[in-house]
């Protein structure tokens, strides 16, 4: 883990609410791993005063991107941020997702920003021979994000783009297709949506890693600000910064 | 090497530097030192310790105000036997003081805690939080109970080898009237403060956006009431002072130290710059010799009112 | 016209809406006129009134802190004489509750200066400030002191033909047994709260920022505390609560309703954006529209635990 | 007074810590008058919190400009604006400066920064037909502000542009020149400076009007956050931001 003065490269829209930021420091871009996340600190006043966690979004030599969306204090500083300008960043935090596993198809489940990490995943994974199938829904067309992802098919809940329904919804329809094949499922996105593809994953007994989210005050486990259930020990939380963000299905309960 | 001393002492606590890390804000040492050199700063507090490992809050734990934080961790935290076994060998590594905190429910766990720590070698002093606003059973009601707070510095006290730290609530009228309570029974120092009882609501939800309901408040917002209740210690009661509360830079460790504090200790600043304590050492030399101070204790309660 | 109710009650006064703006935070309204209508308000709280006029303190009088500031004006205020002469006629022309706020060294000011002024049409309810920080004799200790609350509370009620609010001072343990003495003592209902005691010192100097030494902290800074002491009175006696202390907008003003504020008064905010208080009529009908609330005091005490 | 959302049209160094913004305000400029201030609010966050106050330092058509040093957080969010942004103004604040009395030459006396007001001031005189004469001081020539001053001498502390000394010494050493003309004096600086302008005016008898500087609060008299004692009345405070913050210099005790 290090702390970066990162130089920012740009920032670009790519969608109604969704931006990317391109940093370079190569110390954090040597060291990422997919599914591992940044802590930025967006300003250099106590507003916002706790850094910001970010899912590590894509590497390219010395870069590295994040992508976001702008929802509070935090995230509108960072959407402004100008070539050329330097920000604290933290990284690269928590623990990423694990490659191994028996399978040849890696199919990629995303809810809305949840699409963030999966660039740099879909990237190692083909680096590694696997197959990509994605599936990424949101609340709406805009909200729904496709970013560099691989035969990708959509759901919004108001069917205004793709499959209308939730994202596991699609999921669960399509899943027959892959029923002879070593599958593992690699999702990221809100709690409510990890809930529904934990449960059908249990259901259908599919491996699976997600990144899952926290409000957070460190980012490093030193304020035991973000514990999730251990599903194995009732008497332990996990922590989201260092033991996760990803954790297998099978590791917590979601709250 | 520089002409200053940043020496200090707190009580019997003889400190490389007055820089120490407050409990709760640097774990048990080792995830920090993968940014600071530890043996460089004066010394940790270990994240509070009970008798038995704590499972803390459901969450959510943490959520940001203006200039600050609430926190309602809950005193999680692996228990003292845990402690010892698997957090002191790697504290032994270093050459810096090791403070343990000891959080409990009631004199006798207090006591019991102090003595199955003090033997150990790798632990300097201990602080004893009286003061946590998260807990149900004790807690609040320690801190707001002159007698209780004198009770437990009294047994504490005598079962332990090392010096004993009296960490104050700031959630009461009078906050040098513990001090004093803490004093007459015989505490080497308090710390001061710990945070302030706070809240705060989802306008959606209406639910309090801690799950604890309330939860104790930190970072740079407290510093004007942290540093009041440090000056109201220093001109009221005799007794060393450990400065705590929204210390973000330098500058404002410095005022803490004219206002009286001995030493001073860094919390919610490790969670968003957790090299400053390493960085703030040279800072505190250059202000001496801009100053023209010798030793940086001289510092300690140097105000002009 | 909306449909949504903004009226709400503080036991027997009847506001327009909650929005009421703070005492020492609005002068006697003239400046504040300026910016804002303020017939569009529920009504403004006077500056601390004292039975002679007072000069206050010395400067330095204010500094601004992390997401807050420090004041120690000393209740400067130019008594209820001149005010009853050359204010009330300015208060006069306008159709909102002027609550003038009474502030003394004694519990026989309190009633003197109550006695002057209740007999004036143009107020309609007492708040009592027995809780300013900043003024050496009376001040803190009533704030501090249960039964001396107890006593001004009654005796003001003895004499006053309007409704009596009692503000708190948040610098205390427990301010619900403030609000239980107050309510027992026949108080309509309580303010919370007045500023917190803070600090600040110039490390060049090393002399206190602030004149008087110590001052109130306000603003944003204090919100999450002012929110707990709302919630745990509300939480223990039943008595009005006009909730106060770093509302800096709509959102704000409703985390208070929801944990117990039947009104609220906003403060520092109006040295920042003296409009704040017009523009937040409209935004308070637009989150009740949203929330589906019809009547906005149904907000009042509606948090979910 | 008013609050408007001023634009920014420029921000321009013009020393080596002195900058200009200039911002367009028809309501703000149409009503300014010389040494009147505006109160400005730097950010769109609680950081800093309050607002600011700069004098007004010249006004053309729709555009008002203010001078200022770089000496903390707010004046550094100030000169980082851009242009097309928009800044919450209060304003004009204050009372500004009497062009008023018995005088044919205005003489103009700065500390540092305190050349501030003096542009706006000196186009006002002019109008009016008033001489101007000029004297500015700083401790460096770094901190001696010249910008359109008319028949300016300046005063540094070591002497690296000038006469070597304070700019109230300079004045004593040139005043012989005008002992037979009616003047005024208008000063800004420094409290220190200002006690000794005062003192120099008092042994002379010399007709003079000071702009003082105070920490506020509010800036528009509701927090009485900015006193300074009358010299006519022991037992009173006046407000720099409300009665000021140009006082008569018999008017006021500096602190
Ligand atoms: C491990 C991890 C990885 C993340 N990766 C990304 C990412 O790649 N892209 C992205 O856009 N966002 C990501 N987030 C969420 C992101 O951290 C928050 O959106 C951001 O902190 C909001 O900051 P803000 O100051 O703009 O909003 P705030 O003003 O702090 O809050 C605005 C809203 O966002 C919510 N929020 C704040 N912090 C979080 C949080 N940590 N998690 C969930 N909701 C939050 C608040 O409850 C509030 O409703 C991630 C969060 C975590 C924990
Ligand atoms: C009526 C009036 C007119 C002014 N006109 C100008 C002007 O035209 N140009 C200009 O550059 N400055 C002017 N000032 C001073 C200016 O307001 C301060 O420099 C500014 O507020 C500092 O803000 P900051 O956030 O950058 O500094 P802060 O971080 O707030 O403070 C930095 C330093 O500046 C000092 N300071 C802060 N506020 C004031 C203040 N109000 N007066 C004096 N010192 C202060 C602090 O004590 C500290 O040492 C004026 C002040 C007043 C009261
Ligand atoms: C997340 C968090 C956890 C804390 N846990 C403890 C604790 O276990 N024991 C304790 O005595 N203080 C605890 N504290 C209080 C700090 O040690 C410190 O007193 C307080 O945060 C004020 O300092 P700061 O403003 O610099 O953070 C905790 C603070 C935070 C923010
Ligand atoms: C400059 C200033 C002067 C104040 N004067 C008084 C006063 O005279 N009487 C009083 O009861 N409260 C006074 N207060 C306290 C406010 O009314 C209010 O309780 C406090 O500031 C918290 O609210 P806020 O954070 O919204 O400012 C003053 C506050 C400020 C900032
Ligand atoms: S965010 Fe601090 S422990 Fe995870
Ligand atoms: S700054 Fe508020 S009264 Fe002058």
């Amino acid at each position: 883990m290090f702390l970066a003065n990162a130089k920012v490269d740009s920032v670009t829209q790519i969608g109604t609410n969704v931006f990317l930021l391109k940093l370079q420091s190569d110390k954090i871009a040597a060291n990422a791993k997919p599914g591992q996340f940044v802590n930025i600190k967006v300003s250099n006043s106590n507003f916002p005063l706790l850094r910001r966690p970010f899912s590590i979004c894509n590497v390219e030599g010395d870069y590295f991107t994040i992508m976001f969306t702008s929802v509070g204090e935090g995230t509108l500083v960072l959407q402004k941020k100008q070539k050329g300008e330097f920000v604290d960043v933290m990284g690269s935090a928590g623990n990423g997702f694990s490659l191994d596993g028996n399978y040849e198809k890696a199919i990629i489940v995303a809810g809305g920003i949840g699409a963030a990490p999966f660039p740099f995943l879909i990237k190692e994974l083909e680096k590694i021979g696997k197959e990509i199938i994605c599936f990424s829904g949101g609340r709406t067309k805009n909200d729904c994000i496709t970013y560099e992802m691989k035969n990708v098919s959509t759901a919004t809940d108001d069917g205004s783009f793709g499959f209308k329904g939730t994202v596991v919804e699609l999921l669960s329809s399509e899943i027959a297709r892959y029923k002879n094949e070593r599958i593992k499922i690699f999702g990221c996105g809100p709690n409510a949506m990890l809930k529904s593809l934990q449960q059908f994953c249990f259901t259908r007994n599919i491996e699976a890693e997600i990144s899952t989210e926290s409000s957070m005050a460190c980012g490093f486990g030193i304020c035991q600000g973000c514990p999730v259930q251990s599903a194995t020990d009732k008497n332990k939380f996990l922590l989201v910064c260092k033991d996760g963000p990803v954790f297998n299905v099978k590791d917590i309960e979601l709250p | 090497m520089s002409a200053v001393d940043l020496s200090v002492s707190v009580g019997p606590l003889k400190l490389r530097n007055p820089i120490l890390l407050a409990s709760g804000t640097v774990g048990y040492g080792n995830e920090i030192s993968e940014f600071i050199d530890l043996n460089k700063i004066g010394g940790i507090v270990t994240k509070s310790l009970s008798l038995k490992p704590r499972k803390g809050n459901t969450p959510q734990r943490v959520i940001e105000t203006p200039s600050g934080m609430l926190n309602a961790i809950g005193l999680a935290n692996i228990g003292v036997e845990e402690f010892l076994k698997t957090k002191i060998p790697f504290l032994k590594k270093f050459d810096t003081k090791i403070i343990c905190n000891i959080a409990a429910s009631s004199v006798e766990e207090y006591v019991e805690c102090t003595k199955l720590l003090t033997d150990e070698d790798t632990i300097s002093a201990f602080e004893i939080n009286v003061s946590c606003p998260n807990v149900k059973e004790g807690g609040l009601e320690f801190g707001n109970d002159k007698k209780a707070v004198a009770k437990i510095t009294e047994e504490v006290k005598k079962v332990s080898t090392k010096p004993v730290f009296i960490k104050l609530s700031p959630n009461v009228s009078r906050i040098s009237e513990f001090a004093l309570a803490a004093k007459e029974a015989g505490a080497d120092a308090v710390s001061a403060i710990n945070t302030l009882v706070g809240t705060a609501f989802d306008i959606m939800t209406r639910k309090p956006k801690i799950k604890n309901i309330t939860g104790g408040l930190s970072g740079p917002a407290i510093k004007p009431v942290a540093l009041a209740k440090v000056l109201e210690i220093r001109r009221n009661v005799d007794i060393p002072i450990i400065g705590i509360g929204g210390i973000f830079s330098w500058q404002d460790a410095v005022e803490f130290m004219i206002a009286g504090a001995s030493a001073f200790q860094l919390g919610t600043v490790n969670f968003v710059h957790p090299n400053i304590s390493e960085t703030m050492i040279n800072d505190l030399i250059l202000y001496c010799e801009k100053m023209k101070i010798a030793s940086l204790k001289n510092l300690t309660g140097s105000f002009i009112l």
